[in-house]
C-alpha cells in the first residue's frame, strides 16, 4: 500500500506491506521492519528493532494527529497529482491574519504608502494584541476588514503592491 | 464562625472546577455560571447548580457585573469566588457585591484598588520601607512626557499597563526607535483590556528573575506566607512554568523577602489570599513589582510543598474564620513545578490555536495533579484565555521533581489544538534550565530559533500512521507519485523505493 | 552507584503499574510479563516492553518462577520487582533470582524465608526484645495438638497460616465449637495458597488495633522507619482503609514503636522496604504481629505524609545506593487516607464480583490519587485478586481527610462490576469512624446487618433512569401491570396511578 | 410512556410523559415534575425541586447500570405478563455457588444425611475459600461437581431433599 502524508505543507511517501507477523514500511529509501499491535482503539505499540514507540492516533474528519513521544503531528493523506499548491506565497503570509479575532484598528487607508515593517492593521483575540506589519515596502491596493470586523485566521487583511 | 452555604463561582476553566471542588468537599453548595459556548464544560458538569450567560463575549458573559450578582441574589448564594481574570481584581464588582449584600472572597474593594492602580502600589509600598524598581509612575500620560521620562531610564525598559496583570498591555523596549510606538500599542491595549490606558515604564533589570511570595491574611489582621515561587519561565511576559523553592532563594533571603512580603500586606490591610510580586536581580537584590489581590494560577505549587489549600482558606477567612495556620509551624517540603497547558503554537509566536479536542489523555501517577478544564468534545474559542490545563508535580529534589514533570508531559496527549506540551518538555531538558540558571530572559535567549524552526514528521510518527492506516485500510485515496517539477514545493521530502520489500 | 537500566516488573494490576511508573521517571526501562486475560491491561499498555505468560492460572503465569526468570534473562532486564501478592514473599523466588544473576529488588531470600515463617519470625523477635503476643507457634501441627493449644489459650483466638499474608489462611474462632474445623480449613487454605499447611494459634485481643510501621533499610546497615499506618478497618481480615497518622498514636508511643520496627528490621539484617505489623490493645500496649518483606498495598498513605517515594528508593536501594534520608529529617505532615476499591459485594459477604468494566470515572483533584490497575472494556476475571485500584488522599487534618474522601468516593463510577465504593463511604460517615474510634472489629461491630440488608432503587435512581429511557425512547419492551396474585414475589413495589398527569 | 425496572428481583413501575421543558414521574403514588439535560453522553444532570441530582447511565446489552449520589444500581427493563419468576427458592439460594471458581473438596456422598450448617462443598476463587453449608436439615439426592471441577456464580453444587 502506497500513501502520502501532508505535514505542514511537506509531502511524505510511504509504502507498507504486512507479511507474516511483521509491517514493512519503507520511507526515504530506509526500510523499516517492525512488529505492531493496536492495544486500544487508536493506540499503538510498535516495536522497531529494540526500541518500542507508543503512538495515539485520533481522527477528525479527513485529518489526522499522531502523538509519538510526547508531540502531537496533524496528517492529511493526500493525492499529488492535479494537486493545487496549498500554501501562500511568502508575501501574502504576512497579511493574512494569524488569528480568528476582531479587527481593533485600521492604520492605512487605500492608495497609501507604507514601508516594510510598518503596522497595518491591529487584531485582538484571546485578550491579546497581534500587529499585521508591511512585509515589503508597497502600495495599499485593498482593504479587506475595517474596525470591529469579525476576522478569521488565514484571511487576508490588506493587498499590497510591491513598489 | 460557620462556612457559607453557597457560593457562586464567577469564572470557567480549570480555576471555577478547582474551586468548585474545594466548596463540595467542604460541604458548601455551588453555582457555576456559563456562557453559551461553555454549555458542556467541565466546571458546568461539577456544580451544584448553574447558570446560563448567554452571549460568550466577555463583557457580556463573565465581565458583566450586573448579571452575575442578580443571579447570585436570585440563587442565594451567599459569596462569590471570583477565581483570577475576569473580575477578581475589578474593584467595582468588590464593591457591587458588598451593595449588594454578597461576600467578595477576596480582600476589600478599596485594597483591590489601590493594588490594581500599580503607581499608587508602589507609592505606598515605598512609603512602608519595602524597595521598589526605578521608574516613572507619574501622571502625566501624554505620549510625549512618557517618552522623556522613558529615556531618562534608559534601555531596555518596560512599558506596563498601570491596571494590568498577566503581560496584558506590557511592551519591553530595547531602544529609542520603538519606543512611541510600544509606548501607544500598550496604551491601547490597556485601554481595550481593562478600561484605563494609563501604563508606567521601569528599569528592565539585569538578569531578573521573577520570585513572588504567597500570602494569607485573615480579616483579623493576622497574616502569614507560604514561601515563594519562581516564575521567571515566561514567553510574551506570561508565566509558562513555575516552581517552588526557587534555585537561587538561600534560607536567608527567603526570611527577607518574606518578612517583606508579609510587611506589604499589612500596610495596606490585606485579607485573604494574595500574592507579592518581586523582581530579584544578578545580585539577589529584590524590589516589589506589584501585588495580586486574588488566587494565583500557580498556587498549586505552593499546595504541594506547604500542605495547606488555599482555596478552602480563602472560603473560611471570607465567612469570617481566624488563621489557625502560624507561620513558625509551615515549612516547605521538597520541590514542585507547574506547567500551564496553552492552546497555543509555540513554533509561530505562541498564537494561541483554536479548534476541537478530539481526544485527551492525562498522565496520573504520584504527586502528579492536573487542574483542568477541558473535556474530549470541547471547543477552544478565541473568547477567553487559552489555559487549558495546569500540569504540577512535586517530589522529593528539584532534579527528581523535573524527572517526573517530562515523564508526565510526555504522557500528555491534546489532539484537536497545538499545544504548547513539546515546548514545555524541551524547556525542562534543557541544560540551563537543570541547573537552576533561569531569568525572565530564558525563552529568548535559548528558544529564539526553536519557536520559529520548522520540524517535519519523525519517522516513528510515520511508520505509526502507516500501520494505522493498513490495519484500517481507510486511505484509499493514494496515487502516484510523479516526479513533480523542480518548483514545486514538495521537493525536499522523501520518495520511495519501488520495489521496496 | 549507577541505577539498573531495565526492570522486570512480575506483577499485573494497579501495583505493576505504580512501578512501571517509577522507573520510566527515573529512566529505567520496563517489561511488563502479562497472562493471557491481562493482554490489554493497563500495565501491558504502559511498558516499554511485554512478554505474554499464557494460561491465566496463577501459578502457570505470574507465580511461574521458572518462567519468569527466563523472560528476565532473555529480555536482558538487570532486575526483578515483584510488587506484592504472588512472589513478592517467596524465598524460592529470590533464591532462584540470585542464581540467575538477577537483582530481586526486596529484602535476601534468607530474611524473606525468616520472616514468611511467622514462627520463626516471633521467637526470633521475641529474642531481639521485641514485646510478641501470646500463642502457639509450636512445630506439632496435628489437628489434636493444636486443639488442645487452642484451648489453653482460650477465646476468641486466632487460626493463621505460617507462611500466610493478607487474610489467606486466616480463621477467627470465638468457641471450642467451630476450632477443629476452622484449623482444616486453614490448613487446607494455606497449602493451596503458599504449599505450605503450618499454621499457629493466637490470643485475640481486646479492642485490637492494627498498626504498621514502614521500614527502610539499605544494604549498608542504614535503617529508617517512616512512621505508621492505622489499619484497623478490615473485612475478613484484610484490611480495605488505612490512614496515617493513627488517631491514638501519641508522639511518646510512635517514638518507641518506631524504635522497636528498626529494632526488628535490624535483628534479621533487613533490607529494602518492609513493614512491621504490630497489634495494639485497648491500653495502648503493642505486639509483633509479622513482618512484610516487601512493599506494602497501602504504602501510599506513607508517601502522601512523608513526602518519600517509596518505590524509588526501593529500586536505589537495591541497585546498592546509600539510603540518604536521615531519621531526624524525616516527618509527618497532614493525613492520608487510603480506600480500596475491590469488585466485591459488601452485601452478600464481601464475595468477589465478577464482569466486564463497562464505564469508569476517577475522581481528579487536589491530593487525590487513584493507584488504578483498570481501564474500561477490561474483564474481572476469578484468575486474581479483585482489588481495582487504591483511592487515597491527604489533607490538612484528619476531618477534612475523611471529607475529601467521601467528595472523592462519591464521584468514583465504575460499572460492570458489583464494587465496595458504596460501603467504604458509609464507614467514612460513621460516627465512631469520625471519632476514631476504630478497632479490627470495627466492620463485624457496626456493619453486620448492613452488609446482609438489601436495599432498593431510590427515587433518584428510578428518575434518572425514566428521563434517561424517554430521551432514547430505547425501552418499547413495555406491557400493562396486571394484579397479580397475592404470592407474587413484586407486591411489595410501587404501582403507577392511572392517570396521573 | 411506562416503564417496568427490575432491580434485585423487585419490579420498579414508573411513568413518565415529556411536557414543556420539564419531565413528569409518576412512580408509587407521587408524582415529580423535574428539569433534566444530558450533559454528556450517559450523563444526566437532573433538577428535582431545589436539589440537583447527577445521574450517571451506562448501558450492557439488556441491563443498564445507573449511577446517583456515589452508588451504582444494576436494572433491566422488564415485561411483567407471563413472566417467569427469576428469584430461586430462598432454599435453593443456599446450595448455589456464591462465586465462579473451582471446586476443591466435596465433603459429602449421594445418600447422605447432612445436618443444617454442615459443609458439602469447598469452593475456592481468587484465592480464597467459600464453604457451601446445608441450608437445612436433609438428604443428598445429587452431587453436581466434583473435585477440580470449575463452577459458575449461580451453579446448583448439591441437591437436597429436606427431612
Amino acid at each position: 500500500m502506497f500513501i502520502n502524508y501532508e505535514h505542514e505543507n511537506h509531502v511524505y511517501n510511504v509504502s507498507i506491506e504486512h507479511k507474516d507477523s511483521y509491517y514493512f514500511i519503507t520511507y526515504d529509501n530506509t526500510e523499516y521492519k517492525v512488529e505492531a499491535e493496536e492495544t486500544k482503539p487508536g493506540q499503538l505499540k510498535i516495536k522497531i528493532g529494540d526500541k518500542i514507540v507508543k503512538a495515539v492516533i485520533a481522527e477528525s474528519g479527513k485529518e489526522k494527529f499522531v502523538f509519538v513521544d510526547g508531540d502531537v503531528f496533524k496528517v492529511k493523506p493526500v493525492e499529488l497529482t492535479g494537486m493545487k499548491r496549498v500554501k501562500k506565497k511568502d508575501e501574502e503570509e504576512g497579511l493574512s491574519s494569524p488569528i480568528s479575532g476582531r479587527v481593533v484598528s485600521v492604520k492605512v487607508k487605500k492608495g497609501d504608502f507604507v514601508k516594510k515593517g510598518d503596522v497595518l492593521m491591529v487584531i485582538e483575540a484571546m485578550k491579546m494584541e497581534y500587529l499585521i506589519r508591511a512585509p515589503y515596502d508597497g502600495k495599499v491596493k485593498k482593504i479587506n476588514f475595517k474596525e470591529k470586523d469579525q476576522i478569521e485566521i488565514g484571511q487576508t487583511t490588506v493587498e499590497l503592491e510591491k513598489e | 464562625m460557620v462556612l457559607f452555604k453557597k457560593v457562586l463561582v464567577a469564572n470557567r476553566g480549570e480555576i471555577a472546577v478547582r474551586v468548585i471542588k474545594a466548596c463540595q468537599e467542604m460541604g458548601v453548595k455551588t453555582v457555576a455560571i456559563y456562557s453559551d459556548v461553555d454549555k458542556d464544560a467541565p466546571h458546568v458538569q461539577l456544580a451544584d447548580e448553574t447558570v446560563g450567560l448567554g452571549d460568550p463575549t466577555p463583557i457580556q458573559s463573565y465581565l458583566n457585573i450586573s448579571k452575575i450578582i442578580k443571579i447570585a441574589q436570585d440563587v442565594g448564594a451567599e459569596a462569590i469566588h471570583p477565581g483570577y481574570g475576569f473580575l477578581a481584581e475589578n474593584p467595582d464588582f468588590a464593591m457591587s457585591c458588598d451593595d449588594a449584600g454578597v461576600k467578595f472572597i477576596g480582600p476589600s474593594s478599596k485594597v483591590i484598588g489601590l493594588m490594581g492602580d500599580k503607581i499608587a502600589a508602589k507609592k505606598t509600598m515605598e512609603k512602608a520601607g519595602v524597595p521598589v524598581i526605578p521608574g516613572y509612575h507619574g501622571l502625566k500620560q501624554d505620549v510625549s512626557t512618557l517618552v522623556r521620562e522613558g529615556k531618562k531610564i534608559g534601555f531596555p525598559l518596560l512599558v506596563k499597563a498601570a491596571a494590568g496583570g498577566g503581560g496584558k498591555g506590557m511592551r519591553i523596549v530595547y531602544s529609542e526607535d520603538t519606543l512611541e510606538e510600544s509606548i501607544e500599542s500598550a496604551k491601547r491595549e490597556s485601554k481595550s483590556s481593562f478600561g484605563d490606558d494609563t501604563v508606567f515604564l521601569e528599569k528592565y533589570l539585569d538578569k531578573p528573575r521573577h520570585i513572588e511570595f504567597q500570602i494569607l491574611a485573615d480579616e483579623y489582621g493576622n497574616t502569614i506566607h507560604l514561601f515563594e515561587r519562581e516564575c521567571s519561565i515566561q514567553r510574551r511576559h506570561q508565566k509558562i512554568i513555575e516552581e517552588t523553592p526557587s534555585p537561587v532563594v538561600s534560607k536567608e533571603l527567603r526570611r527577607r523577602m518574606g518578612e517583606a512580603a508579609v510587611k506589604a500586606a499589612q500596610a495596606v490591610g490585606y485579607s485573604n489570599a494574595g500574592t507579592v510580586e518581586f523582581m530579584v536581580d544578578g545580585d539577589l537584590n529584590f524590589y516589589f513589582m506589584e501585588m495580586n489581590t486574588r488566587l494565583q494560577v500557580e498556587h498549586p505549587i505552593t499546595e504541594m510543598t506547604t500542605g495547606v489549600d488555599l482555596v478552602k482558606w480563602q472560603l473560611r477567612i471570607a465567612s469570617g474564620m481566624k488563621l489557625t495556620l502560624k507561620q513558625k509551624d509551615l515549612f516547605q517540603r521538597g520541590h514542585a513545578i507547574e506547567c500551564r497547558i496553552y492552546a497555543e503554537d509555540p513554533r509561530n509566536g505562541f498564537l494561541p490555536s483554536v479548534g476541537t479536542l478530539e481526544k485527551i489523555e492525562v498522565p496520573t501517577g504520584p504527586n502528579i495533579r492536573d487542574d483542568s478544564g477541558i473535556c474530549t468534545g470541547m471547543k477552544i474559542t478565541p473568547y477567553y484565555d487559552p489555559l487549558l490545563a495546569k500540569l504540577v508535580v512535586s517530589a522529593e529534589n528539584r532534579e527528581e521533581s523535573i524527572q517526573k514533570m517530562i515523564w508526565a508531559l510526555s504522557h500528555y496527549v491534546v489532539m484537536g489544538v497545538t499545544t504548547n506540551i513539546s515546548f514545555l518538555k524541551k524547556v525542562l531538558e534543557h541544560e540551563e534550565f537543570r541547573r537552576g540558571n533561569i531569568t525572565t530572559h530564558f525563552i529568548d535567549n535559548y528558544f529564539k530559533d526553536w519557536t520559529t524552526a520548522k520540524k517535519g514528521l519523525p519517522v516513528d510518527a510515520i511508520i505509526a500512521l502507516a500501520v494505522y492506516d493498513l490495519m484500517h485500510r481507510r486511505t484509499h485515496e493514494v496515487v502516484r507519485y510523479k516526479e513533480a517539477d523542480p518548483h514545486s514545493p514538495w521537493k525536499h521530502v522523501g520518495r520511495w523505493r519501488v520495489g521496496g520489500i
